[in-house]
């Protein structure tokens, strides 16, 4: 069954300016896990927010998203704010500005719980603990009465992963939610990821230019170059036999552990030259 | 003794945060030879940044001493490190943040060749010419230099970074995290860079790095970091197939490679 | 039963609006014109006092008698007058009081001044006094009108500044800091009986907060409107009444005869030609007040009318300065106190004195500042002031005075009207000292303030002129 | 959108720099001349804007008052600007006791009422235009050093600034080239504030007499006198108070428009 | 332990500040021209006796000495006599005191009340009509001056309408009812054009939470923006807004002065005019001296409410 489908999805910021994307189309199945990948500027995340109806006012969009059978883009701020931390959940990025800095993080997941179960606060502090420590945190009743700036950045990213999954979502967007983190720490935070997804059969779509993260966590993948999708496949075969020349270079300027120490790393532009003008 | 580059002595760092003590650095004994090129890793808040920091002479240690080839400079006042500064350059970690983003990018990468400090070593430097040729070394347009750093991407501005460290004509180059800011396709780029200009100039090199992959492509040499201690070194491929330490393991242990292989999907198998 | 519309007894309460506030109840030792305003005649009663016209009226004396010599007073006390204590205002009371002032080195120095010409004083019997002065005197009756006659119960111990003991109609009773001050009807008067339970002096720093209080209904009585520009607001008739009558303030452009071109006759003379006065009173006071030629205003027994003397005329006034020798220009340095009349004033002077070719720089000062260097040091050539003081143009006769006019002729005409035997002869002595000060152009008189009072319709009984300085709430009443 | 901001900006401050340099050269009548009987008209073809009190033309006074009502705005900002910016930054980036003694100094200065200092000056120099800018002045100094020290501990924060003691730039050359440009966008901000308030406060002083004195006029004092007009010619005061909001929101618009303009990274975004 | 220090060094630097302040405002105070002993005996009185009264009021002894023997009675709690009325300065002042703390204490809270929600809006909606019209009527009212929106307001709610008293006061303790009506003009007067600064600062601080990343959080777990920006946006903006509402009290002090003197408030602005005007300088001194405590007081519980806003600074921080 298909959750999420995104067709000839186009984006622009002001008036004079390249599409930020341009014509994106993919779709994902209920339980599955999706990978975007793409190098900085690609549009990964302005995909990810226009899936959330969180695109700023002042971006144009055209072309439908359709998510559990609603049309994002015709709805109404309010109806989107139903379907937010609901039947999709965004993890981001950064877990040292993500969280409200001045709210204790237990009563921030609760927030998700009482937004949409319209849960009273008693039972809701036993979910979340519960939550908080399904996603591995030791000690969660004293993580949920912390501030984030008490937590570290491994502890805080599960948190957060904690508010994405706790109302049980069809959908679950991360958008590069480990760049911030070091490797060690990362590593925790990714197999938690993979264990809850897991457990709750979510769908996720998985942002990161990481390549060796995304494979490692999904089954699909698509490569976005300047606002488009160049590239689809499953994990196994587009890392393993990448067809289109960007896809080429990525892949091998992604394997540094292939290359020999201080030899010369194959670089994108070995594979594809964009063209003159098109990328600034 | 005067032939290493780099040596520190018992070096320990404390900051004082509201009254609250945090050991940053506590007794690094560190040798470093010219010509070296010496990684450091450790998970984040090891002390790595403050340690490079003080090998720059950037700040001041709560005790020990730094002696940069053979002339302590932990005593010494900012105005007679000229040398150091002329010597020593830095590239930091976040291209973003170390471009003054309200000068031009020639502006930025002459900025060295002004300071008073640095012109007695680099007498008869033509600063427009020594532009060019850092431009040209980093394989930017020479039109670079009239624009603002927002108007490069993130790899052509940590190349402009680069650019900046190299002008005056160092003989050390000390890269705090150049990478970790830059996504995989321009990672390369600049780690050629790297690798090129160290082979070309003769630098001495000293990179900071959380992520293994880096120190083992860039460096020769090893250091591991762990709250504010050095808890192995060695040479680069000897640490990273034998560690010796259960850190240093799960360190090289938690490096996400990508799976290419057929099989189930998840981290942890 | 009460007659048909009578009200319930309910305390009847008077508000009047005024500017300057009276930092304490002392009017002995505290000069400042906010005193006497609540004070006099309303709480402390004198033994002569000055009505609207300026005419003298018995108040605790019913009578009095001056010798032919005009050195012996003798006064008749009504036997009936007696302090709000209950105690009699008797000679020995009058005597006390004049015991105390001269016994008082903390006087101030008006009243002091004022002091001086007694010679002796004693009581004949229950209900008489009698003075005498060391020299005949026509002022001295009028002094004892002011702040210097009041007699204080001399059983009073308490503390001056916050209490009262007078003979009057109302008695202090209370003063709310930065606000107002409060009396009381002295329910044991001796007179006719206060009008009002309560009398509320509510003090404001701006006018326009002032006005506007008035306007809203929250004052009965503006005790003395200070832009007269603010006059139209008060002209609906079925609500307000308006009383403009005068003051004894005259503004004087004061001139510095130590100022060299200001000792030339010729050069004041065509100061004064070279300002047309009327159509300064219109511009900068709406019309409001009178044209005086002199220092006097027509409340006073010897007012004439002095304006045609050295009329505006600015061609003359050029001819003037010309054979005064400044048909180069001159220039002269104006310094004011900030007070509207007299920065109004300097404007228009500045410009008209332009129009004949003397250069003004105006100055402007803080009234703190104005006292010390102006009015004490003398450093200026020009200025504006108002004098409110009453019958003060002996002032003249005072070459240590801040005008530095020292004019042996006018000196000798006014201690010859002073000390003139009898009074007609005073008036007529007095009469030419002004005139002379008129002709010899000692000072510009630009006119006299008026005294522009704004009350409700329902009030009635205001007397039409300042006279004196206080405010006399005793023939107030309301409808 | 924001250039708009900028555009409109200039055109008000332009249209007071033009009122003030014409005023140098003409105005339709003499602007100090009492005329007698023409007190108070209303606008018409000869007065445009009616007359005064004194009768004299409001258009006229109003070109002149320009003149002084920039001047006040400008050199009272200026100062503040000259001794409070560096102070601020000094303090910035010294830190330590240099910070706290600085600092502290600018709070006491920043509590006294600026009308003591007013009076101080007029009673030692003579009131006018020039004791009232001075006052004015200093105590705006505090606001900017507080402002400029607030931006410096953040440009002092960045990495560019590690990255230009790295290669030797000594304490001037960082203020210089980094601090200084990147906390003037703050500081030209703050400026508009502090020109509106200038404005007002000369208005408040020459109330007092203690700005500038007769004839002379100034927006601050045609608006005072006007008061007293209230209910008789109530237009007395719209053209001053008029001027005075458009002159106030004419410097605001510029400095918000000059910062963004200014930023190299907002410059071309929509 | 940690905490004593710090508040012992704070207050070490507060009691400098202090002391610093005693001696400017002495000098500035002293530095004036005209003294009271010639207020006190007007124009009649000859240089000898205005000598002799200085020598009475102890005005002729040295600076120095008539600085320490204030400051050192300030120190206790006595700030003498004024010389005009006899009164001490203190029953002068705090009756004047508790008029100023109510018009700045209210008007604080009321332009907070109307800047906040309007500042909310100017950030929210910045990019239509209702924000654009937020924003530039704050510009509008920024430029109008206090005494003129006081003075309008008069007119129309005591004058036309009669609805309040056109000025004055009363003190709460004699007749609530009575103080409000009187206050509520100067309040409002005061709170508008405040509000009009304000405004500026809630939308700056505001349009800065909302490119925060915890604001975007919010809006994904199902917040509309204006439920967003309520839970998670006012307390951290609050952070930056309570140092711009510490810089803004003196300012409000200063508005205060004007607001007094048009609606006739017996507060601290107007002792303090009439007190320099008629140079009864002890009483300026004292004023000052409670404005300048006041100023410094405010920004010592301005840091303090850091403490309360924002745990980061409850904790000793992390560092960078
Ligand atoms: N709010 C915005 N306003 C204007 N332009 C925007 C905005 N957000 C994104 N863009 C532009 O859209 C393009 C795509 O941005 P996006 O953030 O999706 O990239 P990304 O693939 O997520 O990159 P990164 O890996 O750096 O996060 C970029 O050119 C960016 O400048
Ligand atoms: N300026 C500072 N003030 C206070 N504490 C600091 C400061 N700089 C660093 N620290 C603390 O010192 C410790 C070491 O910091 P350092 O920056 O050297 O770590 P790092 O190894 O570079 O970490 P990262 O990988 O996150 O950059 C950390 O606990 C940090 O919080
Ligand atoms: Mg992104
Ligand atoms: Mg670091």
């Amino acid at each position: 069954m298909t959750l999420l489908e995104v067709c000839d999805l186009t984006v622009t910021f002001g008036r004079h300016r390249r599409p930020a994307l341009d014509g994106v189309c993919f779709s994902l199945d209920a339980g599955c896990r999706l990978g975007v990948i793409g190098e900085s500027g690609s549009g990964k995340t302005v995909t990810a927010l226009a899936v959330m109806g969180l695109l700023p006012e002042y971006a144009r969009v055209s072309g439908t998203v359709e998510l559990a059978g609603h049309q994002i883009t015709q709805l109404s701020e309010s109806g989107l704010a139903r379907l937010r931390g609901d039947v999709v959940s965004m993890v981001f990025q950064e877990p040292m500005t993500a969280l409200d800095p001045t709210m204790r993080v237990g009563r921030q997941v609760a927030e998700v719980l009482r937004l949409h179960a319209g849960a009273e606060s008693g039972p809701a502090r036993a979910a979340v603990v519960r939550m908080l420590a399904e996603v591995g945190l030791s000690d969660p009743d004293r993580v949920a009465d912390a501030y984030p700036h008490q937590l570290s950045g491994g502890q805080r990213q599960r948190v957060i992963l904690a508010m994405a999954l706790i109302n049980a979502p069809d959908l679950v967007i991360c958008d590069e939610p480990t760049t911030a983190l070091d490797v060690t720490v990362q590593a925790t935070v990714l197999a938690k990821l993979d264990e809850v997804l897991e457990a709750s059969g979510a769908a996720c779509l998985f942002i990161s230019h990481d390549l060796a993260v995304v494979s490692q966590v999904c089954d699909q993948v698509v490569v976005m170059l300047d606002g488009r999708i160049v590239e689809t496949g499953s994990v196994a075969d587009l890392f393993a036999n990448p067809q289109h020349p960007y896809t080429k270079g990525l892949v091998a300027a992604a394997q540094l552990d292939a290359a020999t120490p201080g030899q010369r790393l194959p670089v994108v532009e070995d594979f594809y030259q964009p063209d003159a003008g098109a990328k600034r | 003794m005067s032939a290493d580059l780099f040596r520190t002595e018992r070096l320990t760092r404390r900051y004082h945060n509201d009254g609250r003590e945090v050991p940053a650095l506590t007794d690094v004994d560190l040798r470093i030879a010219p010509g070296a090129r010496l990684g450091i890793v450790g998970e984040s808040g090891s002390g790595k940044s403050t340690l490079v920091r003080l090998l720059a002479g950037l700040d001041r240690p709560t005790s020990g001493r730094v002696w940069f080839e053979g002339t302590q400079i932990t005593a010494l006042p900012e105005r007679r490190r000229g040398f150091l500064r002329a010597s020593v350059q830095m590239v930091f970690q976040d291209p973003r943040s170390s471009l003054n983003p309200r000068m031009r990018v020639g502006d930025i990468i002459t900025e060295p060749l002004r300071s008073r400090l640095l012109r007695p070593q680099l007498d008869g430097l033509d600063h427009r010419t020594r532009l060019a040729e850092v431009l040209a070394a980093v394989d930017l347009e020479p039109d670079a230099a009239d624009r603002y750093p927002h108007e490069f991407s993130g790899g052509q501005r940590q190349r402009i970074a680069i650019a900046r460290a190299l002008a005056p004509k160092p003989e050390v180059l000390i890269a705090d995290e150049p990478v970790s800011a830059l996504d995989v396709s321009v990672r390369a780029q600049v780690l050629n860079l790297l690798t090129d200009l160290v082979a070309a100039e003769g630098l001495s090199l000293i990179v900071v790095s959380h992520d293994l992959l880096v120190v083992r492509h860039l460096c020769d040499e090893l250091a591991v970091m762990r709250a504010g201690r050095i808890v192995e070194s060695g040479p680069t491929e000897q640490v990273y197939t034998h560690p010796s330490t259960e850190y240093t393991a799960a360190l090289l242990a938690a490096i996400p490679r990508i799976r290419t292989g057929p099989g189930e999907p998840g981290a942890s198998r | 039963t009460d007659g048909g519309g009578a009200t319930p007894a309910q305390a009847k309460t008077l508000v009047v609006g005024a500017t300057l506030e009276p930092a304490s109840m002392d009017a002995w030792h505290n000069p400042d014109a906010s005193i006497p305003q609540v004070l006099l005649y309303n709480v402390y009663e004198t033994l002569v006092k000055v009505d609207s016209d300026g005419a003298l009226k018995p108040l605790l004396a019913q009578a009095w008698e001056i010798s032919p010599d005009r050195l012996t007073y003798t006064f008749h006390l009504n036997p009936a007058a007696k302090f709000a204590s209950g105690n009699p205002v008797n000679a020995a009371a009058v005597v006390a009081n004049l015991d105390r002032m001269k016994a008082d080195a903390k006087l101030t120095g008006t009243l002091q001044a004022q002091l001086a010409p007694i010679a002796s004083y004693s009581a004949l019997d229950e209900h008489q006094v009698q003075i005498k002065l060391t020299h005949p005197s026509l002022m001295w009756l009028y002094d004892l009108t002011t702040t210097v006659g009041m007699i204080l119960d001399p059983a009073f111990s308490g503390d001056l500044n916050n209490a009262t003991a007078g003979s009057g109609p109302y008695a202090f009773a209370s003063h709310d800091k930065g606000q107002s001050v409060t009396l009381a009807a002295n329910t044991a008067y001796w007179g006719t009986p206060a009008r009002f339970d309560k009398v509320v002096f509510r003090y404001f720093l701006d006018p326009n907060a002032e006005n506007a209080a008035m306007l809203s209904g929250d004052l009965d009585i503006i005790s003395n409107l200070q832009a007269p520009d603010a006059l139209a607001q008060f002209s609906d008739t079925s609500r307000f009444t308006v009383i403009n009558g005068t003051t004894n303030g005259e503004v004087v452009l004061g001139l510095n005869h130590t100022t060299k071109a200001l000792k030339d006759l010729k050069v004041r003379q065509a100061l004064t030609m070279a300002i047309d006065r009327k159509a300064l009173l219109d511009t900068a006071w709406n019309g409001q007040g009178t044209l005086i030629g002199s220092m006097s205003v027509p409340t006073d027994p010897w007012y004439e009318d002095l304006t045609a003397t050295n009329a505006y005329n600015p061609q003359k006034a050029k001819q003037l300065l010309k054979e005064a020798g400044y048909a180069n220009g001159l220039t002269l340095r104006l310094r004011v106190p900030v007070v509207p009349y007299a920065v109004k004033s300097a404007q228009f002077v500045a410009s008209q004195l332009r129009d004949v070719g003397v250069t003004v720089k105006v100055d402007e000062l803080e009234f703190a500042r104005w006292i010390p260097e102006v009015f004490t040091k003398g450093d200026y050539d020009m200025t504006i002031v108002a004098h409110t003081e009453p019958r003060d143009f002996g002032k003249f006769a005072n070459p240590k005075y801040y005008w530095h006019y020292d004019s042996k002729k006018f000196q000798q005409l006014y201690a010859n009207a002073d000390a003139a035997s009898d009074e007609a002869q005073a008036v007529a002595g007095m009469k030419a000292s002004l005139r002379y000060l008129a002709d010899d152009a000692a000072a510009i008189w630009l006119f006299a303030l008026p005294n522009l009072v704004i009350t409700k319709n329902t009030i009635t009984g205001l007397p039409a002129n300042a006279s004196s300085l206080s405010f006399d709430l005793t023939s107030i009443a309301s409808r | 959108m924001k250039k708009a901001q900028l555009i409109a900006g200039l055109l008000l401050v332009g249209v007071v720099t033009l009122a003030a340099v014409v005023s140098l050269f003409w105005t339709p009548f003499d602007p100090i001349q009492v005329v007698p009987g023409q007190r108070l008209q209303p606008p018409g073809p000869v007065h445009w804007l009616g007359t005064d009190g004194f009768g004299i033309d409001i258009f006229s006074r109003m070109l002149v008052g320009a003149r002084t009502t920039l001047l006040v705005g400008i050199i009272s900002v200026g100062l503040a600007a000259v001794i409070g910016a560096p102070l601020g930054m000094l303090a910035g980036q010294a830190g330590g006791w240099i910070d706290d003694v600085v600092m502290r100094i600018s709070d006491v200065v920043y509590a006294l009422p600026a009308l003591l200092l007013a009076m101080l000056l007029a009673s030692v120099f003579g009131a006018s235009t020039l004791t009232a800018m001075v006052s004015i002045g200093v105590a705006s100094i505090p606001a900017f050093a507080r402002v400029a020290r607030a931006g410096t501990l953040q440009v002092m924060a960045a990495d560019y600034v590690l990255a230009a003691r790295a290669s030797g730039t000594s304490r001037w050359g960082i203020a210089g080239r980094h601090v200084a440009p990147n906390i003037a966008p703050v500081l030209g901000v703050q400026s508009s504030v502090g020109f509106a308030m200038a404005i007002l406060a000369e208005a408040a002083l020459s109330y007092l007499g203690l700005a500038t004195p007769r004839p002379n006029p100034t927006w601050g004092n045609m608006l005072r006198d006007a008061q007293d007009y209230i209910f008789v010619a109530p237009l007395q005061a719209v053209w001053p108070g008029l001027a005075i909001a458009l002159a106030v929101l004419g410097f605001n618009l510029l400095g918000d428009g000059l910062r963004d303009y200014l930023d190299p990274r907002l410059r071309e975004v929509a | 332990m940690q905490l004593a220090g710090r508040i012992l060094k704070r207050l070490g630097v507060f009691v400098v500040s202090l002391v610093g302040a005693s001696v400017l405002i002495f000098v500035i105070t002293q530095a004036l021209p005209g003294d009271v002993a010639q207020t006190l005996l007007g124009t009649q009185a000859t240089p000898d006796e205005v000598a002799q009264l200085r020598a009475q009021l102890g005005l002729d002894r040295p600076l120095i000495v008539q600085y320490l023997d204030w400051f050192g009675h300030v120190l206790v709690g006595d700030f003498g006599v004024s010389h005009l009325s006899g009164d001490s300065v203190i029953s002068l002042l705090l009756p004047r005191l508790a008029v100023t703390m109510w018009l700045v204490g209210l008007s604080m809270v009321g332009s907070l009340l109307l800047a906040v929600p309007a500042g909310m809006v100017a950030a929210l909606k910045r990019r239509s009509w209702q924000g654009v019209l937020v924003s530039a009527s704050a510009q509008a009212g920024m430029a109008i001056p206090v005494f003129w929106g006081g003075i309008l307001a008069v007119m129309v709610f005591a004058v036309w309408l009669r609805w309040l008293p056109a000025n004055g006061y009363v003190p709460l303790s004699e007749n609530p009812a009575s103080w409000a009506r009187h206050l509520v003009m100067p309040v409002v007067t005061l709170s508008v054009v405040q509000a009009a600064v304000l405004i500026r600062y809630v939308r700056t601080a505001l349009v800065e939470v909302l490119n925060e990343d915890y604001y975007r959080t919010a809006r994904a777990i199902g917040w509309r923006p204006m439920g967003a920006l309520l839970r998670h946006g006012l307390r951290n903006a609050a952070i930056s807004l309570v140092t711009v509402l510490g810089l803004q009290v003196s300012s409000v002090l200063v508005g205060a002065i004007v607001v007094e003197s048009v609606f006739n408030l017996p507060g601290l602005g107007s002792l303090l005019l009439t007190a320099v005007a008629q140079r009864d300088l002890l009483v300026v001194q004292g004023t000052v001296m409670f404005l300048v405590l006041a100023v410094l007081v405010i920004s010592a519980l301005v840091d303090f409410s850091y403490v309360l806003i924002d745990p980061r600074q409850r904790a000793v921080q992390e560092g960078r």
